[in-house]
């Protein structure tokens, strides 16, 4: 059983946090990290629940608000910081940053740039997965507004007609930048979408990763023993604005609505359960805090210190085949 | 008319606001327009005006068709050029052809706006300057303000243009302060700009590389090097002859263009050249031009990659010979 | 009240049926008719039922099965029949062809050869009768295989939050040239769909005029009185192959299907109808008959004596711009 | 490797039919091939090879993607060029992107083959070149097989290759017939053919427009002009040296290309050759294009805009001043 535990789930929520919010510090100071961060902070039990449930040879592809995603399914840590600093150590050798951040040793297909691109992607790996005779499974992170973008129904219907091993997990904030669900979206809950596709919908409290957890399992488990795809649906918030260093406004969201989801932040619901089921208690919570800590800052010690690609780099072919294999 | 200094961005937005407050024809759909359509200048225009989209631009885009096919004039702002893709079909299929198509019955007057966001450190999928691409497309009309004035102007006729009109804007120059007319300051389509008189060589430029090419030619001039600077303003159409009459002139051309190299508009321009005014030509042609490349994240490597004044400056010295 | 009774009904019904067949025989005969037809015949029912429904000024977007639109919508036959023929007097004066037939003298904005693409067309022009005041509808016709687009599900979430008044109906044939619909398609019934966008979706059995028009009627009417877009399914088949001229095989229906489709011709069940109530009586139909029978002629006779637009015209401006208005 | 006629399109299922067998890793994703996949050859490939997909091309153009990333070597059979706009993203951003913006991880062995339905009575949604728009993306391979040897051995080494090719398919040849050798007969990508040798002037061909070349040769012969024609079978990457060595011979260039004129890869050529060959040229370069009009149906109008021998021909007569 790859299934990772409640400590561990705690664990990459956690890293997810810290490396979101050290990197919007090292943002702040300015300088090193070049262009927009899109924070999961907020979206973590989401974000760990779907990937606990996956094995590490499973894939995902993910979005713009791409560093969740990684970490969550396994990635070191270190190479991503470099990344969004440019670094040749970094995951991509500095030319992805971070929305584009990959790693496919742990399966993570690729965070996108453009709304709604990664989903395609995963039903393209599951295909594969049929193809090859393995049993991998997909799982395509996206977003409520990714919901309205055709390749969402493409996806969605190719996955269903071919019972492929895909599970559509959608982290619904409520928010495309500032443009709230209701304005954009014809229906409340983006699962009920599932019905035009003949797949099951679940929803999901996407700051209970243990519920997250058991739904994206079930959905894991249908698609590799053959019960073709599903699409879940993750009720979450973002506590930070769209996109850090853009200048996007901030006034769109209520006080009270923001409050109201802070008081459910996912850290701390995952803090107290560990405490309240005895699975850790806080003095081992806090070495695990602790923990995180140094691969922090281990990480961005290693990110500062990686240099930056040779010039020469920059114009390198853009043919794979031009390389040496 | 008299000119304050505006940023190309702000140019962009009083085009757009003068016209949709002329002609209630004109309405605008872009993602995200929410709170800008809520308060300020266009919450003043009344309802229905502004349309916040969802993430849906093969819907939208294909919306202003039938919206122009049936008496409006809408304006699509994609915000970023490279998700002209997305809604690639609705763009080329159905924007470009509908009228030609259907026998002239109806026109679409239709303005799809989109910023080029290359050299801002979004990497690959963010940084496309896909405008050669549009040029190949019969029916569309593709624009590359280059200053305020600019901005301004050819939005303006851009939206009073009976045909779909595509204008990549230059991301880098929305900061740009310039001096700027008030009022109807309409910039006809198809009319380049001289942007410097010179003697020697002629170095048309594009978008952002207008100002390289300026700041080329400061430096040439410090050599003796007298160098004409054209500012085409819109590919399609294209001012060929303005080019034509600086090169028989200058017998010399050099070419700055931001896009990627293969099948830029560079190459379009350097083979009108070749073709029709190769007697004045007295030189090989250089193009200025981004590698054909994935654009890198890497700020150590992107900000490698564009033309800069530098190479203008170098291109030009070895098209007459000189070092 | 600008519903059509049940004999202009017929009356239309008959004219697609003769148009389509007729110019199958032009077609056959060798030269005069360039490029692929896709007949409408067997959808006959399905789409004047649904033309009936909506007033001239009314709006409609087709798709590359072409012919039956715009004739349902009430345009003149002969610069229709020009057109297959490249004629200077088609109703695009020979640029278009059967592909792309278009009569904006009666709200018909074009046929598209682009599968989808009409779809976010009609949405535009619904959003223009709500800029400019009109009560004007929209309706697009596409096929069950259109509704796997992505442009589908982007048209009905855009009508969707915005209310506007479009009946997106779909001519369900069951197959997309040589593919059924449970091949490409994970719904049973295209109308399900409806829900992933709050809006209704209704079935009809697509061979009966009467009922498309009832249907039809009823989304229209909610689309006028600002109750929002509607989806209708109309069960139909084509009587034809997909194209004719373009060499698709044709033996993936089964015997028995095309047999049990064909007894429910929608021309015949309509002038059974006729008959039952008294609407029309033999000899009335009859010279119905006739009289179709010689708009037929006549607007053959007037394509084949129509000239072929100057070979100057190849060379004209692509902008409208450059024309004289 | 003894060599049978063939058409053009059995030459591309015999180089598809052949690379599937020999690789499992090989699928096919197209509309509408549920048939096809049920009998004759290609259902001797045994289960999960070919995948009949519904018509959602950015869905399955991204499938491919996916599949490409984790192991597989599809092919995407668009059928119809002008359906490339649908799945532009997917072609654009993601196929030609993924490789190089994840820092060469994995590779994308992708081929999408599409042919182009031009001069076949289509009208203007089905009649599209749109091949030139795709040299201008870095990351994209793009073929256009004149001849069905070529047809064969293009998509061989398209299938084998490991970055994302683009095939673009002439409808028109489809019933050509000629020599295609049997078995492995690849031709590499990035080679062009002399379809014939000569002195007085060089023709670059594309497409269907060698065959017309090679009859504009022979008309150009009867004259005693002795032209050259080459075929660059593909566009990216492109064999300049064998054009420049031709230019070196004739010092006279004409491209002909069934793209529309402006920016197409005729364009490219005119300004590869204006830079970097300008010493060989003795004349004015001359574009044999499609005009940039959008494709009218009429065939009384469609058929006089293509290129065609006596344009080439004339074209050839233009740049050795004579008549
Ligand atoms: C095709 C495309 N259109 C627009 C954008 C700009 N954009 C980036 S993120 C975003 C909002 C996405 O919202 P959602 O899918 O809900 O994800 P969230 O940011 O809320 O996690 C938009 C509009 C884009 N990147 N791609
Ligand atoms: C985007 C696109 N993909 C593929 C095609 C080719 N094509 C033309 S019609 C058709 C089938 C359409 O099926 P459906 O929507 O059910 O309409 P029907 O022909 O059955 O009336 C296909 C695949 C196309 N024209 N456009
Ligand atoms: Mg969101
Ligand atoms: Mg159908």
């Amino acid at each position: 059983m790859s299934d990772l535990d409640l400590r561990e789930m705690y664990r990459r929520m956690l890293r997810i946090r810290r490396f979101d919010e050290r990197s919007l510090e090292v943002q702040r100071e300015g300088g090193a990290i070049p262009g927009p961060l899109h924070p999961s902070t907020g979206h973590e039990a989401a974000v760990v629940g779907a990937c606990a449930a996956l094995r590490r040879d499973d894939w995902m592809t993910g979005n713009h608000r791409s560093h969740g995603h990684p970490i969550a399914k396994g990635a070191a840590l270190a190479p991503l910081f470099a990344e969004l600093l440019g670094k040749r150590g970094g995951v991509c050798g500095g030319r992805g940053g971070s929305m584009h951040l990959a790693d496919f040793s742990v399966g993570s297909l690729g965070e996108s740039g453009i709304v709604g691109a990664g989903l395609p992607i995963a039903v393209g790996a599951a295909l594969s997965s049929r193809v090859r005779g393995t049993d991998q499974v997909a799982l395509a992170f996206f977003g409520d507004g990714a919901s309205n973008a055709g390749t969402f129904h493409e996806s969605l219907n190719l996955a269903a007609i071919w019972k492929l091993p895909v599970v559509f997990f959608c982290e619904n904030n409520g928010y495309a930048v500032t443009t709230s669900q209701a304005a954009a979206t014809s229906v409340t809950d983006i699962a009920a979408r599932a019905a035009g596709y003949s797949m099951p919908g679940v929803m999901v409290d996407g700051q209970d990763v243990v519920a997250v957890y058991e739904v994206a399992r079930e959905a894991v488990e249908r698609a590799r023993s053959g019960g073709g795809p599903s699409l879940v649906e993750a009720k979450t918030y973002r506590f930070c604005e769209h996109a850090e260093g853009q200048g996007i406004p901030s006034h769109y969201r209520s006080a009270e609505e923001i409050e109201h989801w802070r008081a459910r932040d996912p850290l701390t619901l995952a803090r107290a359960l560990l405490l309240r089921t005895g699975i850790a208690g806080g003095p081992e919570i806090a070495a695990l805090d602790a923990e995180v800590e140094r691969e922090i800052e281990d990480a961005l010690r290693f990110a500062r210190a990686s240099e930056f690609p040779d010039v020469s780099e920059a114009l390198r072919s853009p043919f794979a085949s031009d390389a040496p294999r | 008319m008299s000119a304050r200094e505006l940023s190309y961005l702000e140019a962009i937005h009083e085009a757009q606001l003068l016209e949709m407050t002329r002609d209630p024809r004109v309405i605008l759909l872009a993602e995200d327009i929410g709170l800008m359509a809520a308060a300020g200048p266009y919450a003043a225009l009344g309802k229905n005006r502004l349309w916040s989209t969802p993430i849906s631009e093969s819907g939208f885009v294909g919306m202003a068709v039938g919206a122009a096919l049936t008496g409006l004039r809408p304006i699509v702002d994609l915000v970023i050029s490279s998700f002209a893709y997305v809604a690639m079909d609705q763009i080329v299929n159905q924007s470009a052809k509908a009228a030609g198509m259907f026998g002239w019955q109806r026109r679409v007057p239709f303005v799809l706006r989109a910023a080029m966001w290359y050299g801002q450190n979004m990497a690959a999928h963010h940084s496309d300057r896909p405008y050669p691409m549009f040029t190949n497309v019969p029916g569309l009309k593709v624009a590359l303000p280059a200053t305020p004035a600019d901005a301004k102007g050819l939005l303006l006729s851009a939206i009073r243009d009976d045909d779909p009109v595509l204008i990549f804007e230059d991301r880098n120059l929305f900061a740009m302060r310039g001096p700027v007319p008030e009022g109807d300051a309409a910039i006809p389509l198809g009319r380049a700009a001289i942007r410097r008189d010179g003697r020697d060589v002629t170095i048309v430029a594009l978008a952002a590389c207008v100002g390289h090419a300026l700041r080329a030619a400061e430096a040439l001039a410090r050599d003796g090097i007298d160098a004409e600077v054209i500012d085409p303003r819109t590919l399609v159409p294209f001012d060929r002859e303005a080019v034509f009459r600086s090169i028989a002139k200058t017998g010399r051309l050099v070419i700055a263009d931001p896009a990627h190299k293969t099948t830029s508009f560079a190459a379009e321009i350097a083979a009108l050249v070749a073709e029709e005014c190769w007697d004045a030509l007295r030189a090989p042609i250089r193009r200025v031009c981004t590698p054909d490349v994935q654009i890198p994240f890497s700020p150590a490597l992107e900000h490698t990659l564009y033309p800069d004044a530098d190479k203008i400056a170098a291109a030009a010295r070895s098209v007459l010979g000189v070092r």
